[in-house]
C-alpha cells in the first residue's frame, strides 16, 4: 500500500465512520455490550476459580497417631512426614490442644476437664499437601505408616466440595463459552451488517476500477476501530466495577479474597481486545468478498 | 481498441441469446453510436466491455486483451482505463458531487492536491459548477446523469462508453454533453454512445452501430444514412 | 384538478427558489406537457403534487383539496388516485416485475384474483409480456421504466403524473408509451408529463407549460408553438 | 383491518421471511443466540437460588441444657421450645449421643470411653427454624429460657453464609440484569437493522399510496415470527441441556438437589417469550417510522 493510499485508507475509515454514525453507535454498542457481558462473566469466573483453590489449600489431612507409639517412633514420623515431597505443611497437635480446640468450640460448657487424664482425643499430625487434588491419595500411603492410627482428611467433604467446584466451573466454562460464541457471532454479524449495509458502495468502486485491497482496507481499518472501542470501553467499564466491588468485598466479606485488579484487567485485555479488533477485522474483510465480485 | 469475433451471451443458461453472433472492431479514436430497441442488448454489450460479465460464446478483445482470459486482479486497471456512464447513474446518493467524482480519482491513488484542482474544472465543463457540495440526492435527474459523466471523464481514460447520457437531459444540455464527448474524442479518445436520441445522431454523422434483438443489424460509417432511423 | 396560485418551493431555508411563483391551472381531462431545462423544477412540481413536500409559500389545490392541510392519514388516499412514474422508476430491485405492479393494487386492497387478472394485462399494454416474473434488477433500462409506467396506471387512477417516462425508451417504444397515455387520457384520465423528448411535445400537440429556473416561462394550448422550442 | 388486508399482512409478512432468508436466519439467530445465554443464566440463578435455600434451611440453633437442670424444667423447656412459633423443628440430643456422634466422626479412636461419667458434653435440643433468616433473633430469645447454658447457631458460620449467598445472588443479579438488557438491547438492534435495510420498499409503498399501517402490519408479524422463534428454539435448547444436567447431577452430585424440569419450564418461557415477541414487535413497530414519514 503506497503512502496515499495509506492516509486514504484512515480518512476514509474515519469519515465513513462518522457519515455512518447512527450503524458506527450501534455497531460499537453491540460489541460493548457482549464483551461487557463476556468480561463480566470472566471477572466472576476468575474469582470463583480463586476462591475455590483458596477453599481447597485449605483442605487438610491428620494423622492420628497410635497412643502407644514411642516418642522415637513420633519422631521417626515426624520425619517422614516433613520429609514427604507432596507436603507443604506438618504440624503437630497434641491432644491438650485437640481438647482445647473442641472446648473453644463448645464453648466454657466443658470447663474443668482440662490435663484430664480422661481426655478422649490422641495425639495428631495436620497436613497440608501442595496440590489439594493429591490429598486422597497421599492419606492413604500415609495410612500405611508404622505408629499411624488413622489418617482423616474429610473424605466426604473434601470430594463432595471438589465434585461441587468442578460442577460449578463446568457451569461457569458453559456460560462462559457460550458468551463467547455469543460475542463471537453477534460482533461478526454487525460488522458482516456495516458492510452489508454499504454493498452498493462496494459495488460501485469496483465499477470505476478500484482494486479489492483498495477497497477492503477502509473496511477494515473500520473493523478494527469498532472493535478496539467496542473492546476498550467495556475494559473501562469492568475496570471501574471490579474495583469498587473490591472495596465492597473487602469492607462487607472479609473472609473472601479476590484476585486483584491489575491481574483481572491483565487478563481480561489478554481476552478482549483481540477478540474485539480480531473480530472487527476478520468480520469486515471477508464479509466484503461476494461483494467485490463484479 | 475493441475487437468482437461471433460474440455469444445469455443471461439464464440456455435461455434466449441476447447477444447473438456479434462482429465489429472499433479501431482507436473512433466515435460510435450504439443504438437498437428497449431490450436489443446496448447496456449488456457494455457490461461485457467492462468485463462486469464474460461472453459465453466468442472473442472480445479490449485494449488488445481477451477480456475472456483476463485474470480477477487485472481488471480493476482495465476499468481505470474506461470512463462509464451508467444508464442508472450509480452514483452514492449520500454523499456529496465532489465526492463521487473525487472517488474515481482515489481509486488511482492521485494525490488530493491534483483532485481538488481537476474535480471543479470537470464540474465546470458538465454545467454544475455550483453543485459540487450538494449531495446526489439532492440533485435533479438530469444533474445526476452529469455527474455520472464528469466521473466517467475525470480520469482522461482512453475510452469512454456512456450508456444513455442524455436519458434526462433537454436537447441544450444533450448537445453540451456530445459536445464534450466530441472534444475528448478529438483529443483522441475512443467514444461509445448508447442513446435512443437519435436527432443526436443524425447531427452529429458519427458511425452508428444498430441492434436488433442482439444481432448486428446495421454497422453505417455516417449516421444519417443508418436504414432503420 | 390541480390549481397553483403563488406557488413557491425551496429546499433549504434561504436557499434559492426551485418554484417560483407558479401560477396555473389544469382542468379534469386535460394532457399537458411540462417541458424545461435540467434542473427547472419539473420533478419538484411532482414532489409537491403527490404531497411528498409541501409548499414553503402558495396553495396547491390537487382534486379540490388544499395540499397544505392536508392531513397526514390522507395522504396515501390522494397518491391511490394519482398514478406516478418516477424519473428514477422507485421500483423494488429485487422483485419480480409482477410483484412490483401487484403491490400497487394491493395496497388498494384489491383481492388477488382481480391482481391476477390485471396485472398482465398492463405488462402487455406497455410491450412486456413475457418479463411478469423477471426480477427488476434484470430488466433493461427501458423495460424498468415501462413497468414504472405499468405501476402508475394499474389502478386507472383519476390522474396520471409521468416524469420523463421515456428517457430510456427508443423512439418507437417512445411513440407507444405516449399513445397509452393518449388513451387514458381520452377516457378521461388526467395526465402529466414531464420531458426532453420535444418530438413528443411536437407531435401531440397538446398543452404545453414551460419552467425556467422555478418559474413560469410559458404556457401554451398547443405544443407545436411553444416559443421556446 | 379488513380481511384481505389480514391475510396480505401475514402472506407478506412469510413471504418477506422467505425472501429476506439471510437476514431471517441472522435476525433469529441473534435473538436465538441472546435468549439462549439468558435462559442459561436463569437456570443457573434459579438452581442457585434453590440451593442457597436448601443449605440455609439446614442451619440450626443448638441449645445446651444446664447440667444442674432438673426433669421439671428440661420438660418446660421441652413444652416452651414445641410450642415456639419460629421453630420447624425440634429435637433432643442426650450427652451419650453427642460423644458417640464426636466418636463417630473421630473413628474407633476414642473406644471404650461410652457410657463414662467423664463425658465433658451436655444434653441438648437442635431446632431448626422456619426462616432461616430468622436464627440469629430466636437464638437470642431462646438464649433467656431458663435452664439454658448456651445457644449456639455458629454464629459466623450463618452469616458468612448468608452474606456469601447475598454476594453471590447479587452478583448472579446484576449478571443476569446485564444479559437482558443486552437482550433487548440486541433483539431491537436486530429488528431494527432488518427494517432499516428495506427502507426503500417501505418508502416506495408509501409512494404508491399504502397506509401507515398497510406497510407496518407486516414488519410486525415478521417482527412476531422472529421473536417467536428466536424463543421457542432456545426454550427448546435449554429443555434439552437442562435435562441432561439434571440426569448428570443426580448421578454425579447426590447431594445436589436441582429445580424440577417442568418448573424451571414455566419459569423460563414466562419470560423468554414474552421477551422476543414482544421486542420483535416493538422492535419493527417503531424503528419504522422515520422512513414512513415521505
Ligand atoms: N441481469 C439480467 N438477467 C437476465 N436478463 C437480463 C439481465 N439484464 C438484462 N437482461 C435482459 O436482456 C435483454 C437486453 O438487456 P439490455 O439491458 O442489454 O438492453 P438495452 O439494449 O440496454 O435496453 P434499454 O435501451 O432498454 O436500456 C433484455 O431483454 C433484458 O430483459
Ligand atoms: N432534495 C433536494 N434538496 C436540495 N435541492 C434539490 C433537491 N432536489 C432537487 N434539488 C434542486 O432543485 C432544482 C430543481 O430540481 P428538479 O429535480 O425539480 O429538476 P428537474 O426539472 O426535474 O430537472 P431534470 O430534468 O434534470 O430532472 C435542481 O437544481 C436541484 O439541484
Ligand atoms: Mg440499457
Ligand atoms: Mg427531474
Amino acid at each position: 500500500m503506497p503512502c496515499n493510499g495509506f492516509f486514504y485508507a484512515w480518512g476514509e475509515a474515519l469519515r465513513s465512520l462518522n457519515r455512518n454514525k447512527w450503524m458506527t453507535i450501534a455497531s460499537i454498542g453491540v460489541v460493548v455490550v457482549t464483551l461487557l457481558m463476556l468480561g463480566g462473566f470472566m471477572l466472576v469466573h476468575l474469582n470463583l476459580n480463586h476462591i475455590t483453590e483458596s477453599v481447597k489449600s485449605q483442605v487438610e489431612i491428620v494423622v492420628y497417631i497410635e497412643d502407644t507409639a514411642t516418642l522415637a517412633e513420633r519422631n521417626e514420623l515426624r520425619e517422614r512426614l516433613v520429609a514427604h515431597s507432596a507436603l507443604a505443611e506438618v504440624r503437630f497437635v497434641s491432644r491438650d490442644e485437640a481438647l482445647r480446640r473442641m472446648k473453644e468450640k463448645l464453648g466454657d460448657l466443658v470447663e474443668g476437664y482440662e490435663g484430664s487424664e480422661e481426655n478422649p482425643l490422641p495425639d495428631s499430625f495436620e497436613l497440608r499437601t501442595h496440590n489439594p487434588e493429591a490429598v486422597g491419595a497421599v492419606a492413604e500411603e500415609l495410612a500405611r505408616y508404622p505408629a499411624v492410627a488413622k489418617v482423616d482428611y474429610g473424605k466426604a467433604t473434601v470430594e463432595g466440595l471438589f465434585q461441587a467446584t468442578r460442577a460449578v466451573q463446568l457451569v461457569a466454562l458453559a456460560l462462559m463459552i457460550g458468551l463467547a460464541v455469543t460475542a463471537v457471532f453477534l460482533i461478526a454479524h454487525t460488522i458482516r451488517m456495516t458492510v452489508f449495509i454499504r454493498r452498493r458502495e462496494i459495488m460501485i468502486m469496483k465499477y470505476v476500477g478500484a482494486t479489492n485491497w483498495f477497497i477492503r482496507w477502509p473496511f477494515v481499518l473500520e473493523g478494527l476501530l469498532i472493535g478496539l472501542f467496542g473492546a476498550i470501553l467495556p475494559l473501562a467499564g469492568l475496570y471501574y466495577i471490579y474495583r469498587v466491588s473490591l472495596d465492597w468485598v473487602s469492607a462487607n466479606l472479609m473472609f473472601l479474597t479476590l484476585v486483584p485488579l491489575p491481574l483481572v484487567m491483565v487478563e481480561l485485555s489478554k481476552y478482549l481486545i483481540p477478540l474485539g479488533t480480531g473480530l472487527g477485522i476478520l468480520g469486515s474483510a471477508f464479509s466484503m468478498d461476494r461483494f467485490l465480485r463484479v | 481498441m475493441i475487437e468482437a469475433e461471433g460474440l455469444y451471451y445469455c443471461y439464464e443458461k440456455n435461455g434466449d441469446y441476447v447477444l447473438n453472433d456479434l462482429n465489429f472492431k472499433i479501431d482507436r479514436g473512433e466515435f460510435v453510436f450504439i443504438i437498437g430497441a428497449s431490450g436489443a442488448g446496448k447496456s449488456t454489450l457494455f457490461k461485457l466491455i467492462i468485463r462486469e460479465i464474460v461472453p459465453v460464446k466468442g472473442t472480445l478483445k479490449v485494449f488488445g486483451h481477451d477480456l475472456a482470459r483476463m485474470p480477477r486482479y487485472r481488471v480493476p486497471y482495465l476499468r481505470r482505463n474506461i470512463g462509464m456512464v451508467f444508464q442508472d447513474f450509480r452514483l452514492l446518493e449520500d454523499r456529496t458531487a465532489f465526492d463521487n467524482i473525487a472517488f474515481a480519482m482515489q481509486v488511482t491513488g492521485a494525490s488530493s492536491r491534483e483532485i481538488r484542482r481537476r474535480v471543479p474544472y470537470v464540474l465546470e465543463l458538465v454545467g454544475l459548477p455550483d453543485k459540487a457540495n450538494a449531495k446526489v440526492c439532492d440533485l435533479s435527474g438530469g444533474e445526476q446523469q452529469r455527474i455520472g459523466l464528469a466521473r466517467a471523464i475525470i480520469n482522461r481514460p482512453a475510452m469512454i462508453i456512456a450508456d444513455e447520457p442524455t436519458g434526462n437531459l433537454d436537447p441544450e444540455n444533450s448537445y453540451e454533453i456530445m459536445n464534450i464527448l466530441r472534444s475528448f474524442n478529438i483529443r483522441g479518445t475512443t467514444v461509445l454512445v448508447a442513446t435512443h436520441n437519435h436527432e443526436m445522431v443524425k447531427l452529429l454523422k458519427k458511425r452508428v452501430i444498430l441492434l436488433d434483438k442482439g444481432r448486428l443489424a446495421a454497422d453505417e460509417a455516417k449516421g444519417v444514412s443508418a436504414g432503420a432511423l
